[in-house]
């Protein structure tokens, strides 16, 4: 073969690159448009929307939006401006959340596990050990009292099995079709006795980016258990309480743990482009890194959906100092929640605040946050 | 346009005159076959499913020859990479 | 995944990507148009460029079902899931799509009933789950996905369910492909023809393309490796100096297509005299209607529909996009005033537009990348 | 005249009863009967309906039954046992309340102050001062951005004046119909730095019960605003923080104070029946010393509801040892929220767990608690 | 709040009661039934039994519109709500009693639509408001609010609204006293007779009490001083030797009722040849029903009821609480199996009814009491 | 059975034949009248409503009537009560 393919032109960059020179880079026409646009994205957020819809709950752009537009517009204060996972004060870490499944009981779990698991989990994201939850109750009447025991047991399970508490707590009865069911929202406090600083912001260029599991398994299931797509799968969610593998992987690598996500609503795309923004570094990630289960995958392909931006219930992404990697791989794998824990790509310097994917294929794409739920692209 | 996925067809649905059970990497999913001949279709066939429904049957042999094309001008040129990679190192 | 995973493989991209390289003639570029909006998608999701000769630039056509929707449309779409009793149902595709008064979700969100669905046969259940709720599929696709909502529509029939209707949208894929190719200030050099349409209409109905215009036309599948050995294929037509339709997808598209899905279209629609594109104006015998024999599960003739056109907006440039004179990042509202959230032109509605996927797959360096995820 | 009315049978006892000798007291046939039922009530809570009505959300009994054979049930652990507004450990007080208000916007407040208010309020019963909120949001699709804007304004208003701040948050978007506009759960974090150690079981007879101002506003004024009634009034709600309030008393009274209660869902009647249930005391009520605008008493005549199971938002209960009852009348009547406080009643010690009224007629009767929300009484 | 206040004066009572002691003969004992659950209502709610003489019983009879609704009545009623398009209209005070499946509140909760209104005329607004629902009235009550129910239903023909209907389940007092002085082992001296239904009939149709049975009757009042009045005004009669009709009331009830209210009722509905009471069995000539100038606006026409009949459980010794041989705590599954909580008889379904007034209001022991609240 | 509240009219309604609005202790509604004569009812009557019908028209004189009965017997008993309370006082 004669023709060594021009760098400009195919992937063998990835080899011809070892062999480039510096970093000069003379910005094109295409790059100043794309400036531009990137600082239109990172001006003050505006709603244009008169009504909320569904989007605003999907952990996405507009999700984000609203956040900032309104919720962090009206209250700011320091604690609250990070918009993490949890607020840290006084040595105590602070969260909630509001569970809204359906349907309430899905393989694998119900809505009372994924409502202690989930605020455990902020908790534990905070570099918290979790103490005390509260938890309160929206019912919609009609609602049958053995499912409430059902979800009752199941919370009282899953916080024994997180060594917590549900310590106070509400109910509100709604009538019918003012509910789905039994909405839940959890309130978690934790001690800060972990001794780690935890932040997005943290994340620097060289940082080994790494996932705790096979991801989108929670999200199908849910999209699977509704009955809606009329699609069978052996899928289970993935809801479990994370606070004991954050704790073995902080013991193991103390503060080289940068920062700590539970990949839910938006998937780890939307986590990592939340890291990517924070930290202004540019992540890149490993398609063929990313542990997906088959099942979730052939959903994923059926329905045009792609599984980074499907929901985890019991995955985390942490991202941990370059010389710290492998110790934190081998800390997650030695917890069965961690055991097909990866790493699956790394925090880079450019372009800033963007999340890029090397394809199975070999190629590049941005990993951009979405605007609401990742729709089904059927036809 | 127009999203088509393979899936392999795990059983035909013997109540149902059209519809067929089509496994897509574990998951599965009741199809319609009417657009497609019924005699020409076994378990183990592989279709393109849109909308619910098979859109055509999937021809191996056509499958494979594309492939052999492919393997064909990939292969002697992986070697060649290979090799080159190989005296990168040497020189390095 | 097996009829998958095998045209996803780096290598061969790289041995391909080299032949192509090889074809190019010094000196010369070369505009190919896929057609088709999956193919837009697999190219920017799959980072397909990086494998391109420099010589080659994709452009990105008409060819998303979604997109080519006009705002009109959709509104008296929404105005029919706005009517009591009524359950619009949709493919997801459709669902943030934006007319005149806002998207599907914003219609939903206002207190109508409209439900996603993966299948016209889904919207058919749910009519007969719901026998005194009226029940509308939102009908929309090239001939790949007529052939669904015929069979939906005759099965309706068969099973006595009146509360079940179609509003048809369907599109034809061969006059917008002539309209382009009539238009003035175009110049391609070949087209990758869209793999799912071709299973239904086989490769026969191009041949005019190859003839006529004397463009090569390569029927292609949606995988990478796919796509990349029809931009190969068409390569090596111009090398040889041939325009021929060719069919790459062999393993799904039988060269005459597939007879009982064009029979089940001819029972249930008709051509219309004309119907309006989106961003290509109104293209004469390009759209399916509902015939009279099956007026009763015609949304159109059931509902009285108010039939607002809303013209396309002044700043959009989508147009000059779709014919490959701009890339979507020249247009001047790209990335500022048009982006996915608030699409202004048509090639940003769906993630199969050429806006929309530049936008949210190619939106940066590609240069200065490179640098960033070199090892 | 000549005949004094004998003792049994006329309301001249008040009287009489000075005169009269020890506590001698022979059971009836009558009191075996009540003796059985009281024994019947006091016995383990078990539910007999299958589903979930409105009434198990009102407060009342069915809510209490609720709360004690499924959720205490469940959860059981000493912080919780207590069932009150709030758990207190470590020197903190941890509390959470979901507010579903219908409408959103009422004369005098919002669901937004309410949810703020509600919370410092519940933080404020334990003696705390509160320090920090979080806040989940359930929004129904179609709810207007507008509206949202206007209902976290309000948040940030009663959080300015409360002295907290809302640290962080949730927010899930739910489908048209599966909630009525705008769902918050607030949770609360307060300080123990009162040195108070307050409890419903620590009320002892003699203790005086006093009222911080006028009962049933918040709740005749939601079912006004409700415009079902066609009633109009120009009522407003009382919803109020009472933390400074409680300060105040607490201030004055020192461990005098017993216990702090805001008479919230199922109003001062429900309240003190939790009172005189834990601290095993009969709780007896001046009729006529209970404040109630003319307003308030009006509505409650026209649909029959008594105005001691209408909710208030800016109204608390304090039972206080009989010494400081003064004290803490002249604390409460010091601060702009209390101006109206009243001694409405004292703790006695039989029959134990009952609520008694001294009618403004001058008889005798229980007041208990409701099954679930007042009804009207209408025909 | 006048024409309430004054008569809420305890200095008055102690007078009242004073008097009344005066005018009991020593050794005798005297048992006054209160026809009306409003009475009942009053007596425990105020704690009027605290200023009545020892020798002076109340039986709480059976005039307590909710109470008398049969259960297999309100299972009809829920049979209604529950079918498709139904809106059913109620007030308060019917939402929580039990029938053989569980209460309005409970089909609620299974989905029914089933609102409280203040007034008829508030389901008529709904009905206004809803043309696509058929909404009904669930209407209870006797003579006092028939009237009301008759009006509406007047106003819906004159508006020419169609989607109205009524449930009626109005009954009339007099053939229910006159059943109770039927049966054989009642023991009563005299009546305190239900102020505002005869605000409606006026105080005649009472004569035949006084003349046919020789009892005292005092058409009274519903603040606690009327009642004490009223007590003190049979126990006159008594000591006089008199049976007579009196209007304590007088400044509500006009000796010859509201003609305007009569003619309402009589428009639009007839007397039921039978209808069945809780707890009484079935009374002829005791109810009302729609006639049928106005069978369209007659839910029992319109739906299909099944008219099942639940009978009375075999606990309940209801019959003999509102004849007075038993007093609410005397039967055995009083306050345990049998509360406001869960009914079992008729005398517990509302507030209005002996049992439940006596539950709520009165279950203390009155010599404790008397200790504890004693300064 | 059968409640029923008195209440001040306030206002007949010009535009409606038969509603008034009715004040209760500063509680406004509006109440069909269309039970009573029209002519007898004026602003400052007091009307006895049930369930949002004016029932009754409140006859101010024989609710007077009634009163004076009341207090004809209830005052000289409070005398004698507040005597008999001051004597026990002195003996105490
Ligand atoms: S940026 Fe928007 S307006 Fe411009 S060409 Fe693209 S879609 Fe059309
Ligand atoms: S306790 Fe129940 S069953 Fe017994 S008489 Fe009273 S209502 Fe009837
Ligand atoms: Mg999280
Ligand atoms: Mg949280
Ligand atoms: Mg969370
Ligand atoms: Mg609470
Ligand atoms: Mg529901
Ligand atoms: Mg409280
Ligand atoms: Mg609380
Ligand atoms: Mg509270
Ligand atoms: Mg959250
Ligand atoms: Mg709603």
């Amino acid at each position: 073969m004669t023709t060594e393919p021009s760098e400009e032109t195919t992937a063998a960059w990835a080899e011809t690159a070892v062999r480039e020179a510096g970093h000069l880079h003379r910005p094109t026409r295409e790059d100043q448009v794309l400036e531009r646009i990137e600082r239109a994205r990172r001006g003050k957020a505006r709603i244009r929307e008169e009504l909320i819809t569904l989007a605003h709950g999907a952990g996405g752009k507009a999700t984000h939006t609203l956040i900032e537009a309104v919720f962090l517009e009206a209250f700011r204060n320091p604690l609250l401006e990070p918009l993490a996972d949890g607020a840290v004060t006084d040595g105590l870490a602070i969260t909630t959340d509001s569970y809204v499944v359906k349907p309430l009981f899905f393989p694998g779990g119900d809505i009372g596990d994924l409502a202690v698991n989930g605020t455990v989990n902020d908790l534990a994201m905070c570099g918290a050990t979790p103490r005390h939850l509260t938890a309160s109750f929206i019912l919609e009447e009609g609602l049958p009292i053995a499912d409430l025991r059902r979800i009752t047991a199941s919370m009282a399970a899953a916080a024994h099995a997180a060594g917590v508490h549900i310590v106070t707590g509400d109910t509100k009865v709604v009538e019918n079709g003012k509910a789905d069911g039994c909405y839940i929202t959890t309130a978690g406090i934790g001690a800060l006795d972990r001794g780690a600083t935890l932040s997005a912001a943290s994340v620097t260029p060289g940082d080994a980016v790494i996932v705790s599991g096979p991801i989108g398994d929670h999200g199908m299931t849910i999209m699977l258990a509704r009955g809606e797509l009329d699609l069978e799968a052996h899928l289970t969610s993935d809801t479990a309480p994370l606070h004991d593998l954050t704790g073995r992987l902080l013991a193991a690598c103390g503060d080289g743990v940068r920062c700590l996500r539970d990949a839910t609503r938006g998937g780890v795309a939307t986590v990592l482009n939340e890291i990517a923004a924070a930290s202004r570094t540019c992540v890149v990630l490993d398609e063929n890194a990313v542990p997906v289960r088959p099942q979730v995958r052939g959903a994923c392909e059926l329905l045009g959906i792609d599984p980074l931006y499907v929901a985890c219930e019991g995955r985390m992404v942490a991202v941990v100092a370059p010389h710290r990697a492998d110790a934190a791989l081998d800390a997650l794998r030695s917890h069965p929640l961690g055991t097909d824990a990866a790493l699956i790509g790394r925090a880079g310097d450019d372009p800033p605040g963007l999340v890029l994917l090397k394809t199975c294929f070999g190629g590049t794409r941005i990993v951009d946050l979405l605007v609401g739920d990742p729709l089904p692209r059927i036809c | 346009m127009c999203l088509g996925i393979p899936g392999e067809i795990a059983e035909i649905l013997p109540d149902h005159p059209d519809l067929a059970m089509v496994d897509i990497s574990g998951v599965r999913r009741a199809i319609n076959i009417g657009l497609l001949d019924r005699e020409d279709l076994a378990p183990g066939d592989w279709v393109l499913i849109h909308v619910g429904f098979a859109l055509s049957k999937i021809d191996e042999e056509e499958a494979a020859a594309a492939l052999d094309f492919l393997r064909s001008i990939g292969d002697p040129y992986e070697d060649e990479i290979a090799a080159l990679r190989e005296s990168t190192i040497e020189q390095g | 995944m097996r009829f998958v995973d095998e045209y996803r493989d780096a290598g061969q991209a790289r041995a391909l990507s080299a032949q192509m390289a090889a074809l190019c003639r010094p000196g010369h570029t070369y505009k190919f148009m896929e057609v088709c909006g999956g193919h837009t998608h697999t190219i920017y999701k799959h980072g397909l460029e990086d494998y391109l000769p420099e010589a080659v630039t994709l452009i990105h056509g008409p060819g998303c079902p979604v997109c080519v929707i006009p705002m009109g449309r959709l509104d008296d779409a929404i105005h029919i899931a706005e009517q009591p009793g009524v359950i619009m149902t949709s493919f997801g595709d459709m669902m943030r799509v934006p007319g005149g008064r806002g998207s599907f979700l914003d219609a939903k969100a206002r207190g109508a009933d409209i439900r996603m669905v993966y299948s016209p046969l889904d919207a058919l259940k749910i009519a007969r789950q719901n026998p005194g709720r009226r029940v509308v599929f939102m009908a929309i696709g090239f001939e790949t996905t007529a052939p669904s909502t015929a069979m939906t529509v005759l099965r309706a029939e068969a099973e006595g369910i009146h509360n079940f209707s179609v509003f048809c949208n369907h599109v034809t894929i061969i006059p917008a492909i002539k309209a382009i190719l009539d238009s003035p200030d175009l110049h391609l050099d070949g087209f990758i023809g869209p793999g799912h349409v071709s299973a239904v209409i086989g490769c026969r109905p191009y041949e005019f393309i190859a003839h006529t215009y004397g463009k090569p036309l390569v029927v292609t599948g949606f995988e990478p490796l796919d796509v990349l050995r029809s931009v190969y294929q068409i390569l090596t037509q111009l090398a040889h100096g041939r325009s021929q339709v060719e069919n790459q997808y062999a393993r799904v598209v039988p060269w005459n297509g597939n007879p009982k899905a064009l029979n089940a279209i001819s029972r249930v629609m008709e051509l219309r005299p004309y119907f309006e594109w989106r961003g290509l104006g109104s293209i004469s015998h390009s759209a399916l209607k509902m015939t009279e024999k099956y007026a009763a599960y015609d949304a159109e003739r059931i509902f009285h529909i108010p039939g607002v056109r809303v013209a396309d907006p002044k700043a959009c440039q989508c147009g000059e996009v779709l014919k490959g004179v701009l890339k979507p990042w020249e247009c001047k509202v790209f990335g500022t005033a048009c982006t996915p959230e608030t699409p202004i032109g048509t090639c940003m509605v769906s993630s199969e537009g050429a806006c929309a996927a530049y936008y949210n797959f190619g939106r940066f360096s590609r240069q200065r990348v490179k640098e960033a995820t070199s090892p």
